[in-house]
């Protein structure tokens, strides 16, 4: 069993292989680098079922304990940082899902992506993501967890940009790395702070008693460190898995090529987000109704809240993004809850319907774009569900397949989405009769619920406007089924996206996927690593909200005519403009802070160029002794005369300092670091001698 | 002996690294430069670091020097323009590393390091060999990978596109 | 050396009016005086020498007499050179970088005769033993590339620019190849030090173990030393001379000097490295019965080896024509460093194979062959057959390419073979 | 401090004294006699016609770059070579790989025609 | 008599902020590297130092000294052809006329 075991560190190598030959080969041949990719990918799937079996086999032992290879990375003095590879049952879980839909994903966009002119690259590209992500699912430390975070980072980046002759793709992809960036540096400082304590970032050390213990009872700043790292750790989760406020970028990744939609910000690399918190959940729980807590409302929000936006757009793609923002916000619910493994189980689910999802939305608009191209008509917005209408008699596959994936996603019994849903929403259910009315529980499960009245209505809107009434552009009505390398991929989603959630059905053995990887964390009291109970009350309220919202959502939208108006727009009127402006956020955020700062560094610049002092140094101090006048008559009290000096001081000497910084010379900047770790030095030493 | 022996490295090392600051002419600079890696060189070997000592000649004096000799003689216009190097905010900089000297100056005066009197057993190469290929050997393995992304972008980076160039 | 420092000890010992503690003493005279032998003996002779000894046997290969005025045979000539050298005005032309244009023959002298400190010439006799012995010789020959790079540079003239260009771009190509066989080298000897290398070589020179590998180290060394069909730098057909255009009289002497002390070195340690050194017949009984004995044999055989490395230079330059740059440089990226790298990995390959369990008391794991080790010459076989096999394979690499060349007249010659 | 090293530094000194010894013995014997035309370049008669200090091809720095390369892997294997008796069979493959990721970068160079002398 | 430790520091330290010196005050991208290569060498001196004088048995201060060698000559390889390409479009290494990225 060990043996198979073995095989793990190959995984992920195989995709890096693929990419490395087609970077330096293979770009010119566009057949052979697809191939290359798929096989790459191909190759980690099968080596992944060998490690799966090899979990399987290895028992109660190896899924709970876990395997471990630890492979040294440079020993420097007493220092050893590991990039140890480990295999237990959550990892093996994640370890079907990934490589799997990874594959069928390639063997779609391989169609899809056809007459690309950057189609090698694409694959390249892919193939280095799929490298990234395996290596995340089998890090057994935060180390070399952090790179891969940091390599599909690049992917996506790379992926959302892909067509950059866009702009808006080339900014979606700007907008995309700089926002999980802020995740990403918040990540990177818990991580710093829990080597600082703990010496070790390996995920079997940190979770043991002890350390755990000794987490809890140190404090800093007044709070729990645990609770800190915690804290820092969800907000590089939150960045990577578009947790509201950092959710900005997910929609417009949808610049992106459909099958990286489906593959990077539907299936796999945003569940990174879930998947960390869930690695690190021990640490959450050890402080009782600490982090935990926080990651159970920011999920409740953003489960509801993304799923309100979702109705208003009519992208079909972005309703789908706002779709998985909702869909994750329920498994940081569940993770929120102590629920690990409703969070997990939803999370592998969610991945085969979304990526189904997705795939059937890419051959829809690749259908229409044919058919658009068939009728000499370049304007109609090929992804706008208002041009499509009437395509069930034209894509019958398609159409089949998106139905069982929207099924899974609203949970229509018996379907995977319907067992997970279930699950995360008879935990918060179960956890609400224990806390009492209006407590976190109640307004999470009520989120979940109301969430999934609403994903069932933008579904069955988005059913109703794509499938059915009559087609309502000429685009549409000359739309055409496409091959079959697109078409299988969706039928062995399908089936997935039916059949996974007998995995975890509570009647069967309370929940096959409880025993296989839900005893990871066992050593942490405070989950709730056991498998729930079925609860009939939520399954058939959910049940008759999903399908109320549903039908709402069809019969309102299934006869829809060219140029007629929303109805639901109708009936909401303004509120409706709100949520199809995604609650004005984008908006909020360039007002406070992307205008400034590109003001600050307007002015800065000229500033510079000018490099005399300015007189708008002394424009900025003037506002700052109005500025400071006005407060004064505001208090008086508090702020004399010198205040009023101060500020306007301070303001003169801001202005000055700063123009410095964005000078745009490479001298200065050194100066600043050179500074600014003297500066760093000094203190440390002044510490360290006090 | 060995202070003495040290002294005169010290000069070579520092003084070429002065030299290397001040000069006006990038081309002595660089031979600045060289002095000032050779008596680093010679620090190695009072530090018993013999094959280190080997290897800062290797390296930097035959290889990186003359890749910077290259590079000032392919932008030649700079350099014998001979204005001064230094650019405005050169006060600045002195003030910075002068203050970072005496800041640092209190390590080496203050702290008390575990020091130790054993000697080495001398075979130091046969210990680096197996060090490289032992626990070292990721980072080995990723030296390569390095230099070949630094050749394959420098090689990119510094060929040029147009055909028309003089000899 | 430590014995001759043990016996100038024991002497010193005796004369009691010597003022100063005696050991330490002696160590320094000898070293100085083994210094001053090779830097004020050894290398100008060798310029003499080697200039006499080139045109002597240039001219009988082209079938002419040579030098044969000056004293018997022409001796005097050299001589007469030398002091025409040191009587000469020396010109500094106007525009040159006076700094680097002065240090620059004297750091192509002193590096040429520093790599001297670690030739073992005779058993017992070597400057010093360094254990990094190979090592040193490419680190100061890196200083080489240096002096070439700053006196074209310096000396403000186009010719002397480009012909150092080219120099250097000729030096660092054939540094690799030269280096790889060194590196094979000490595979082969397990120790860097130029002195195990020697000791080394008692159950068969290296040139019967790794012939293909003395021929990359010869011929990279060729180029190193600018010997033709290498020359092409100073072509003086082309680029008059070369980078020490515009130097003259005893700075010029200088440059020569460190030519021909670069060469006489190559020729030292191409002998050291393959042809066994000081080794001989009977040098191994001699060494156990008389230790004078010893050393006068090692000397002997030593320059008898030199002496036929010489030979063979100045054959092979009256021999060959010269290379044109683009094929000098290909030679050495596109055929040399290959080989040279496959040549290494299958030296290895066949050592480990070889290896027996212990070495020098250390246990060390013992190769699958380790029965046929057959104290060192079951793999000294095992080491040649690995040549031939790379000879093998590179022969019938190049011809495939030269078969799909797009070069007509590459693409005859292979056809005809 | 290496012993050993201490010789290298004596011949070091001891060799610096022959361009110097020379050198003054030269300036003791010689004529001195300058003029402007012998100062000038040596060039074929005429005087230079624009920049001395031509700028040359580029080609020369990438070799100068390969070099680079190629010395620091000389670098690893050196301690390589020397320990190797030492060292199990599979050192050998690592060292394989190590060197076939150099004989790719030169691959690499040499299809880039970066090797190629225009 | 061996150095004592404090003089290797000592020294590194002057040669670190002499480079730093060097990087912080020239204007010319080629020198500006050059002071760079000065603090990676003091960082070595420390590193060997360090080795030699805490723990003489091993070799490490002398491996990471051998890394950060085989860096810095990476480093120096891609920044001078970053510096031709650059010379080449603007005939200009001064660093100062260098400030697009400010746009």
């Amino acid at each position: 069993m060990e043996k198979l075991l073995l095989l793990t560190p190959l995984i992920p190598i195989f995709p890096l292989l693929a990419f490395v030959i087609i970077i330096f080969g293979a770009n010119k041949n566009n057949k052979l680098s697809a191939w290359l990719a798929i096989g790459g990918i191909g190759l980690s799937t099968l080596t992944s079922w060998l490690v799966i079996a090899g979990t399987i086999m290895g028992g109660h032992h190896v899924q709970a304990e876990g395997w471990r290879l630890p492979i040294p990375w440079m020993p420097t003095g007493e220092i050893v940082f590991n990039m140890g590879v480990g295999v237990d049952g959550f990892t093996a879980a994640m370890l079907f899902m990934v490589p799997l839909v990874c594959l069928l994903i390639f063997i779609y966009a391989s169609e899809y992506m056809e007459g690309d002119p950057r189609y090698a690259r694409f694959f390249a590209y892919v193939s280095l993501f799929a490298f990234g992500m395996l290596t995340l699912v089998i890090a057994d430390n935060l180390l070399l967890l952090f790179m891969a975070w940091e390599v599909m980072g690049l992917c996506s980046y790379l992926l959302i940009g892909f067509w950059f002759e866009k702009t808006s793709a080339k900014r979606a992809g700007l907008k995309a790395f700089l926002t999980t960036r802020i995740g990403d540096v918040l990540l990177f400082a818990g991580m710093l702070i829990l080597y600082s304590y703990t010496r070790t970032l390996t995920f079997h050390e940190l979770f043991k008693p002890e350390t755990l213990e000794m987490l809890s009872g140190t404090m800093m700043w007044g709070i729990p460190v645990s609770a800190l790292i915690s804290l820092l750790v969800f907000g590089g989760a939150v960045g990577k898995s578009a947790q509201f406020p950092l959710h900005v970028w997910l929609p417009d990744a949808m610049e992106g090529p459909t099958p990286v939609s489906a593959l990077i910000h539907a299936a796999t690399m945003v569940s990174a987000g879930v998947y960390l918190v869930a690695r690190m959940l021990p640490l959450f729980a050890i402080v009782p109704d600490g982090a935990l807590r926080w990651v159970a409302i920011i999920g409740a929000i953003t489960a509801f809240f993304g799923a309100t936006i979702g109705i208003a757009q009519n992208d079909i793609k972005r309703v789908l993004a706002y779709s998985t923002i909702s869909q994750l916000g329920y498994m940081m619910i569940a993770l929120g809850l102590g629920g690990f493994l409703a969070g997990v189980f939803h999370l592998l689910t969610h991945a085969f319907f979304k990526a189904l999802l997705f795939l059937g939305s890419g051959s829809i608009i690749h259908a229409v774009e044919h058919g658009a191209h068939h009728v000499n008509d370049h304007h109609t917005d090929p992804q706008d569900m208002m041009n499509m209408g009437g395509l069930y008699g034209r894509m019958k596959r398609t159409a089949w397949a998106y139905f069982f994936g929207t099924a899974a996603l609203i949970g229509i019994f018996p379907l995977a989405g319907f067992w997970s849903k279930d699950e995360i929403l008879a935990e918060a259910w179960l956890q609400w009769q224990e806390a009492g009315f209006m407590s976190l529980p109640f307004w999470a499960w009520l989120a979940g619920t109301l969430g999934a009245f609403l994903t069932a209505l933008y579904m069955g809107r988005q059913i109703g406007l794509v499938f059915f009434g009559k087609p309502r552009t000429e685009a549409a009505a000359h739309a055409q089924e496409p091959g079959n390398r697109m078409t299988i991929p969706l039928l062995v989603l399908a089936f997935f996206a039916a059949t996974l959630g007998f995995i975890n059905v509570p009647f069967i053995k309370g929940g096959w996927l409880h025993h296989f990887a839900g005893e990871v964390h066992a050593a942490s009291h405070a989950l709730h690593l056991e498998a729930i109970p079925f609860q009939v009350s939520v399954a058939v309220v959910s049940s008759i909200v999903a399908l109320g919202g549903f039908f709402l959502g069809w019969a309102m939208y299934r006869n829809l005519k060219a140029g007629q108006q929303d109805p639901l727009e109708k009936m909401l009127g303004p509120v409706f403009t709100v949520l199809k402006n995604k609650y004005y956020v984008d908006e909020l955020y360039t007002a406070i802070f992307i205008k400034p700062t590109v003001k600050l560094a307007t002015l800065c610049a000229k500033f510079d160029y000018d490099w005399v002092i300015n007189p708008i140094v002394n424009t900025v101090g003037r506002i700052g002794v109005v500025s400071a006048i006005i407060s004064a008559k505001f208090d008086e009290i508090v702020i004399d005369g010198l205040g009023v000096l101060g500020t306007a001081r301070f303001f003169k000497w801001t202005g000055k300092e700063l123009r410095l910084t964005q000078s745009g010379q490479v001298s200065n900047y050194l100066l600043t670091i050179a500074l600014s770790s003297l500066t760093l030095v000094g203190m440390y030493l002044f510490f360290i001698r006090m | 002996m060995e202070p003495f022996v040290f002294f005169i490295f010290s000069i070579l090392t520092l003084g070429g690294a002065l030299g290397v600051v001040t000069t006006k002419n990038l081309y002595y600079a660089a031979l600045f430069l060289i002095m000032s890696f050779s008596g680093m060189a010679g620090y190695f070997v009072l530090l018993d670091a013999g094959f280190l000592a080997a290897v800062q000649i290797v390296v930097y004096v035959g290889a990186i020097a003359v890749l910077i000799l290259f590079a000032i003689m392919l932008s030649r216009k700079v350099m014998t323009r001979n204005e001064p190097l230094l650019n405005r905010q050169w006060g600045l900089g002195l003030a910075t590393a002068a203050i970072f000297f005496f800041v640092m100056l209190a390590v080496p005066l203050n702290v008390k390091w575990p020091l130790s009197n054993e000697v080495s057993s001398g075979n130091e190469l046969v210990q680096l060999g197996l060090a490289f290929l032992g626990s070292y050997v990721i980072p080995f393995e990723v030296v390569s990978i390095l230099l070949l992304v630094a050749l394959i972008g420098a090689i990119i980076l510094a060929r040029d596109t147009s055909d028309v160039e003089v000899e | 050396m430590e014995a001759l420092i043990h016996w100038l000890a024991d002497l010193l010992a005796k004369w009691s009016w010597w003022p100063f503690a005696p050991a330490p003493s002696a160590t320094v005279v000898v070293w100085l005086v083994y210094a001053a032998i090779t830097a004020f003996v050894i290398a100008p002779l060798a310029m003499i020498v080697l200039t006499w000894l080139e045109r002597k046997i240039l001219a009988r290969i082209q079938d002419r007499i040579g030098p044969n005025r000056a004293g018997p045979f022409g001796v005097f000539q050299a001589l007469a050179d030398a002091i025409k050298m040191l009587t000469k005005e020396d010109i500094t032309p106007s525009g040159v970088d006076r700094i680097a244009y002065n240090i620059a023959p004297a750091m192509a002298a002193v590096a040429a005769i520093a790599v001297f400190a670690v030739l073992p010439v005779a058993p017992g006799i070597i400057g010093t033993d360094l254990n990094i012995g190979v090592f040193y010789i490419v680190a100061i020959g890196a200083y080489g590339i240096l002096a070439v790079l700053m006196a074209g540079w310096s000396s403000n003239n186009k010719y002397a620019l480009l012909g150092a260009f080219r120099a250097v771009a000729q030096l660092v190509s054939y540094e690799v190849p030269m280096v790889l066989a060194l590196i094979t080298v000490t595979l082969v000897a397990g120790s860097m030090s130029t002195a195990d290398i020697v000791a080394g070589q008692g159950s068969g020179w290296y040139f019967i173990a790794i012939p293909l590998t003395f021929f990359i180290f010869f011929v990279s060394n060729m180029a190193e030393v600018n010997r033709s069909p290498f020359d092409l730098l100073e072509a003086e057909s082309e680029l008059v001379a070369g980078f020490h255009v515009e130097y003259s009289a005893f700075k010029y002497a200088l440059i020569m000097i460190g030519e021909y002390v670069h060469m006489l070195a190559a020729a030292s340690f191409s002998a050291v490295f393959f042809l066994g050194g000081w080794r001989g017949p009977f040098i191994d009984w001699a060494v156990q019965t008389s230790p004078l004995l010893a050393v006068v044999m090692g000397h002997v055989y030593f320059l008898i080896k030199v002496g036929f490395m010489i030979f063979v230079l100045i054959w092979i330059r009256g021999t060959l024509p010269r290379f044109r740059i683009d094929h000098l440089l290909d030679f050495s990226w596109k055929f040399l460093t290959p080989l040279a790298l496959l040549n290494l990995l299958v030296v290895a390959f066949v050592l480990k194979l070889f290896q027996p369990g212990t070495s020098a008391g250390i246990d060390i794991p013992a190769g699958p062959l380790s029965g046929l080790y057959l104290g060192g010459w079951g793999q000294t076989l095992g080491l040649l057959l690995g040549s031939i096999l790379v000879v093998l394979v590179a022969s019938a690499v190049v011809k495939a390419f030269a078969h799909r060349s797009k070069d007509a007249g590459l693409r005859a010659i292979a056809a005809a073979e | 401090m290496q012993n050993e090293f201490l010789f290298v530094g004596v011949l070091l000194l001891v060799a610096l004294l022959l361009p110097a010894g020379g050198l003054g013995l030269a300036w003791l014997l010689r004529p001195h006699k300058p003029n402007a035309l012998k100062k000038t370049a040596y060039e074929c008669g005429i005087e230079t016609i624009g920049e001395t200090w031509v700028q040359f091809k580029v080609s020369y720095y990438i070799y100068a770059l390969i070099f680079v390369v190629f010395d620091v892997e000389a670098v690893f294997l050196f301690p390589w070579a020397v320990a190797y008796n030492q060292l199990p069979l599979y050192a050998l493959l690592e060292v394989s790989i190590f060197i076939a990721i150099l004989v790719f970068a030169l691959a690499y160079a040499w299809r880039k025609g970066a090797l190629k002398w225009i | 008599m061996t150095i004592p430790l404090s003089w290797w520091l000592i020294s590194a330290t002057a040669l670190f902020s002499i480079g730093l010196y060097g990087v912080l005050s020239n204007k010319n991208a080629i020198a500006i590297l050059m002071g760079l290569e000065l603090m990676l060498n003091a960082v070595n001196i420390n590193l060997v130092a360090f080795g030699r004088h805490i723990t003489p048995l091993e070799v490490t201060g002398q491996i990471f000294a051998i890394f950060v060698i085989a860096i810095a000559a990476a480093e120096a390889a891609v920044a001078l052809a970053i510096i031709i390409a650059v010379y080449r479009q603007r005939t200009s290494i001064n660093v100062e006329q260098l400030d697009s990225m400010r746009f």
